[in-house]
């Protein structure tokens, strides 16, 4: 029903620590000046501008899209600001696709970031609140626990996690764009690294980057007519629960399930495992990448560690699913932008663009994020094909 | 005068606002309880599920919880890790245990500290208690409760942590 | 159920945030510790000031830049009665739109003056520099009357 | 393009300060409220929920997740959030029904902004190099234009006075306004000046409180059998961010988001306008077009009650009570985001 949409054209900046280069303004810009230009296309080709990022607090400016009209050439266009915590990435992705699907739009860029050197996300993400105790040791504080559990259920050997911290490291190294490069990274260098929060040592938890991601996403007309592939957007899902509530299952959350099946429906996906050729999952902790391989369906309840750890998710070892060829999360997280670099890696597959993490022949890809206490889910599946 | 030549690239932008934060009436009720030194939950009228702190809603059915129950200080791991990094503004020195704690006849944890413990020996299941502060030191806040050590108790088993009545595990074995 | 009681609490929400100016920014703010105003030149051929690194109306990428006055005229003005304490001063001062000579759009900054009826647009001012000027927009401690 | 109806809406009151009352439990009773509208029990029972709130309001991150408390999300719900007025969840709300993956949705927004000094607040929301740092407050921004106005002769102080005094006239008819009564031009024009050229009641009150509105296809408005209005045009734009650069006597992005929408394709007999200062008021019913014939602001508007972040899901809300009311067979609402309009969405409603 709704109208067909695809991606033309994806920008990205470097992913690196401190971008101190350049304004806020000026890392948007990049990333969607790099997508206009892989699009082929202007500033005046653009309808409306999606912008996501995840709190104001990161850099302390308030509804940045205010100053950032300028940057993003909207100076008279419609401009929307999508916050989602952590998936906000994705589901700005989803909103700007909706823009087209909805044939109200023909063409619009969506811009996602984080200039995380601006603060720090730690004091931003633990900032003490009146009457509350203040133990919030940061994102792993919170989910260390639910990896341990995770652990305790499944019963994985504790290498589980150290393998995916390699494995997406050595997947990084394949994209210059990617924060981490670490060709030379072992099993036991990440096992030796600093435990932060038990169970997840330094070496398994995501960096602190700054970035930015855009995507130029147009209807079928003008995505036929584009220069290069289009990447077709085949389903396009999202699912919220609350953060806490009595009897909330934390390891495999309920709606990062319904919002798989829905997104899979939409796209005729029976087995994802067999139906896709790769995946850019959200993955900030090493440890996500087995608990995530259940909840997405990949592995049945249990055993997600087993395709890990058979390397069927590595690019290296011949996988058949690759997960994150890109190095995630894992590599580079800026985190606002976290979400929709999962997706727009999963285009740049379908579209024959990804370089060196390329998996051969892919031709149907999911993107996925999450984010708060993982109960905000968004996920699209993107193809070569239209249908 | 080298410094003076030196294109600026960079600076430092203090942004600092006061607020004057209210607790919500839910929050406020358990809050001026735990003053005293008691843990009060609050049951959903709809689901029946016990909320402890509070936050003004049952988060699944979406109604405010408004019926009290008083809670005892005795609590199950659900999980925790071991933090071995300082928390920005918070005087604790690592490493220490934050766990996942449900009190009895609660059904949804919360995070506090654990101490008076071997690191090692702490799991999931494992029964502890709250140490208080000194009663002067009372305040509008969970922080009253200094830390939880563990209670010389047989484990939860997984399957009842979150389920456990206000009479507590053993008031269960009993029965 | 108990009435609640009110629970107070203050609290700040701060941190000192480390931005990177990129060019067009840091060009300003390096003029500023220069005790100098930059403006830069849009696509129509207006001088902007402070400079803005895209253009409104083209999305170009701005780079022509432009030394201004640090004497001009007031555009408009607000007249703050009752400073609060994030202001840059705690005697009534103004806020006004100040057009630099040099430049053809006016910047936002603060002027002294001792009432209300000293002010008026198109009053002249010129920026005041604070003792020590380290590249920030507070290098300029208001403007005062000519 | 699908028409979307519009069937339910509800505000909280707009009060000073909300007291002992955090966002979920400002939400669930206006939640209620709508739910009650349309005779459905939570939000289990629309396919969409989007929401408008800005963490530094109260000064916490992640503002929204609190919001999700209060909707009944067990099991997970499809919900989106923007950081900005619910006006715009409103408008992400529409493209998910028209891009037909959903048939209804329930939009809200919320803000409890007396925890802060909001002027101050907001000042954060300009160019973080060049005017953040020098704390200028949204009120001061608002008074230069004003005075731009006024010394163009665009306007006169009276213009203004005659704003604040219908506003608060007609705010005695609305029990959710936080400032109603009987104040005359010249009462107005005798009252001294606040942030000159501004006067007190020439600025909005800062409220606390909540918004929610549910729309839906016109065929789930029959199935559901309750009185609806349609929505005939939507359109938002933004403008540059220098102050400079724009001329602040007019809205261009209003005038622009006006004509997208299609407010002159008939006569508006009601509008609703996000003015939080009164000059502001006078610039959007010029870049809108309003004549005589168009009631402005019967609620009272912004003037007579503010709730950040849910203001312009309100106006929208307050024509189409009109509307439903048998007041008014078609209306305009404005939202507005940022110093001096920087932001301007329009939306056209009319008789089903």
């Amino acid at each position: 029903m709704a109208n067909l949409a695809a991606v033309v054209g994806i920008g990205q900046t470097k992913y690196t620590t401190k971008r101190d280069d350049v304004s806020i303004a000026g890392l948007v810009r990049e990333a969607a000046q790099n997508a206009l230009d892989d699009a082929g296309i202007g500033w005046d080709d653009i309808d409306a501008v999606i912008l996501g990022k995840a709190p104001d607090m990161f850099e302390g400016v308030i509804m940045p899209e205010i100053y950032l009209t300028d940057a993003l050439g909207c100076n008279g266009k419609p401009m929307l600001r999508v916050h989602t915590a952590g998936s906000v990435g994705g589901s700005t992705a989803l909103v700007a696709a909706s823009h087209v699907q909805s044939g109200a739009f023909n063409r619009v860029l969506t811009v996602a970031f984080e200039k995380q050197s601006e603060s720090n996300a730690m004091w931003a993400l633990s900032n003490p609140q009146p009457f509350s105790t203040h133990l919030n040791a940061g994102a792993g504080g919170y989910f260390a626990p639910i990896i341990r559990e995770y652990m305790r259920r499944s019963n994985a050997p504790d290498d589980v996690g150290i393998k995916v911290a390699v494995k997406d490291r050595l997947h990084g190294a394949r994209n210059p764009l990617a924060h981490l490069q670490r060709p030379d990274i072992t099993m036991e260098e990440v096992k030796e690294s600093f435990m932060l929060w038990d169970p997840i040592r330094f070496l398994e938890s995501c960096p602190s980057s700054d970035g930015a991601c855009a995507m130029v996403i147009a209807n079928e007309e003008l995505a036929e007519q584009s220069a290069k592939p289009p990447a077709w957007i085949r389903g396009v899902a999202m699912r919220s629960e609350p953060t806490m509530y009595a009897g909330r299952e934390e390891v495999n959350p309920q709606a990062g399930k319904d919002c798989a099946a829905d997104v899979y429906a939409q796209a005729g996906i029976t087995d994802p495992r067999r139906d896709l050729d790769c995946a850019e999952v959200y993955v900030p902790f090493s440890w996500y990448e087995p608990m995530w391989l259940e909840n997405l369906g990949f592995a049945p309840e249990g055993e997600g560690w087993k395709l890990t750890m058979e390397g069927a998710t590595s690019l290296d070892e011949g996988g058949d699913i690759p997960w994150n060829p890109s190095g995630g999360v894992l590599s580079s997280n800026p985190i606002g932008a976290s979400g929709m670099i999962r997706f727009a890696e999963a285009a740049r597959q379908v579209r024959g663009d990804a370089g060196d993490h390329q998996v051969e022949g892919a031709r149907l890809a999911l993107g996925h994020a999450y984010g708060g206490g993982a109960q905000f889910f968004a996920m699209w599946v993107v193809g070569a094909d239209k249908a | 005068m080298a410094d003076q030549q030196d294109t600026i690239t960079g600076i430092d932008v203090p942004v600092y606002l006061k607020y004057n934060f209210t607790a919500g009436a839910g929050p406020a009720r358990f809050l001026s309880q735990v003053k005293n030194g008691k843990l009060t939950g609050q049951r959903c009228p709809r689901c029946q599920q016990v909320y402890i702190p509070p936050r003004g809603s049952c988060a699944a059915c979406g109604v405010a919880t408004e019926e009290e129950l008083v809670l005892p200080d005795k609590a199950t791991v659900q999980s925790f890790t071991i933090v071995s990094i300082p928390i920005p503004n918070n005087p604790i020195k690592p490493p220490y245990i934050i766990a996942n704690l449900v009190l009895d006849g609660a059904n949804i944890s919360f995070i506090h500290l654990m101490s008076e413990c071997v690191n090692e020996d702490v799991r999931i299941g494992q029964r502890v208690q709250a140490v208080w502060k000194p009663e002067e030191e009372w305040d509008y806040s969970m922080d009253n409760i200094r830390y939880f050590k563990p209670l010389d108790e047989p484990d939860v088993p997984v399957a009842q942590i979150g389920k456990l009545p206000v009479s507590g595990w053993e008031g269960m074995s009993d029965a | 159920m108990p009435e609640s009681e009110i629970l107070n609490q203050a609290f700040e929400l701060g941190y000192t945030y480390t931005r990177s100016t990129g060019p067009v920014v840091g060009r300003f703010l390096t003029g500023l510790r220069d005790r100098k105003i930059v403006g830069i030149r849009a696509s129509d051929g207006r001088v902007v000031v402070p400079p803005m690194e895209y253009d409104p109306d083209t999305a170009a990428e701005l780079s022509e830049f432009v030394d201004v006055s640090s004497e001009g005229e007031i555009v408009s003005w607000a007249w703050v009665k009752h400073p609060r304490e994030a202001h840059p001063s705690t005697e009534p001062f103004a806020w006004a739109m100040i057009r630099l000579d040099g430049a053809d759009v006016p910047m936002v900054h603060w002027v002294q003056a001792g009432d209300e009826s000293d002010l008026h647009t198109g009053a002249r001012v010129r920026a005041r520099w604070a003792d020590e000027t380290v590249g920030f927009i507070t290098d300029i401690a208001g403007f005062e009357l000519v | 393009m699908r028409d979307i109806a519009i069937v339910a809406y509800h505000q909280s009151r707009a009060v000073a300060d909300a007291g002992a009352c955090n966002e979920v439990e400002m939400i669930m009773p206006v939640l209620n409220e709508v739910y009650g509208q349309v005779g459905i029990n939570n939000a289990q029972d629309v396919d969409f929920v989007c929401s408008g709130s800005c963490d530094y309001m109260q000064g916490a991150a992640f503002a929204f997740v609190a919001g999700v408390d209060a909707l009944g999300a067990v099991p997970p719900i499809k919900e989106s959030h923007v950081e900005m007025d619910a006006a715009w969840a409103l408008y992400e709300s529409i493209l998910k029904i028209r891009m037909g993956s959903a048939e209804s949705a329930l939009i809200y927004g919320f803000g409890k902004s007396s925890p802060g000094e909001l002027p101050i607040v907001l000042s954060q929301q300009l160019d973080p190099y060049y005017l953040a740092p020098q704390w200028i407050d949204t009120v001061s921004l608002a008074a230069m234009q004003a005075r731009l106005l006024l010394e163009q002769g665009v306007i006169t102080e009276r213009d203004m006075a005659a704003v604040v005094s219908r506003s608060r006239r007609n705010a005695r008819q609305n029990p959710n306004a936080q400032l109603a009564g009987d104040i005359s031009v010249d009462d107005v024009l005798a009252e001294e000046t606040y942030l000159s050229p501004l006067r007190r009641v020439d600025c909005c009150p800062v409220s606390d409180g909540a918004a929610a509105m549910i729309i839906c296809t016109e065929d789930k408005a029959r199935e559901w059998g309750v009185p609806y209005a349609l929505i005939r045009g939507i359109d938002h734009r933004i403008e540059t961010h220098h102050i400079g650069m724009r001329d602040l006597t007019d809205s261009a992005s209003t005038r622009l988001a006006a004509e997208r929408a299609g407010v002159g394709d008939g006569p508006v007999d009601v509008a609703e306008l996000y003015a939080p200062f009164s000059h502001q008021e006078l610039i959007l019913a010029r870049a809108l077009g309003l004549g005589e014939q168009t009631d402005i602001n019967p609620s009272g508007g912004v003037l007579a009650g503010n709730l950040m972040m849910a203001s312009g899901l309100a106006r929208v809300g307050e024509v189409f009570n009109r509307i439903v009311a048998g007041e008014a067979q078609r209306g305009v609402a404005h939202a507005t985001s940022g110093p001096c309009l920087q932001h301007n969405l329009v939306t056209v409603v009319e008789k089903a």
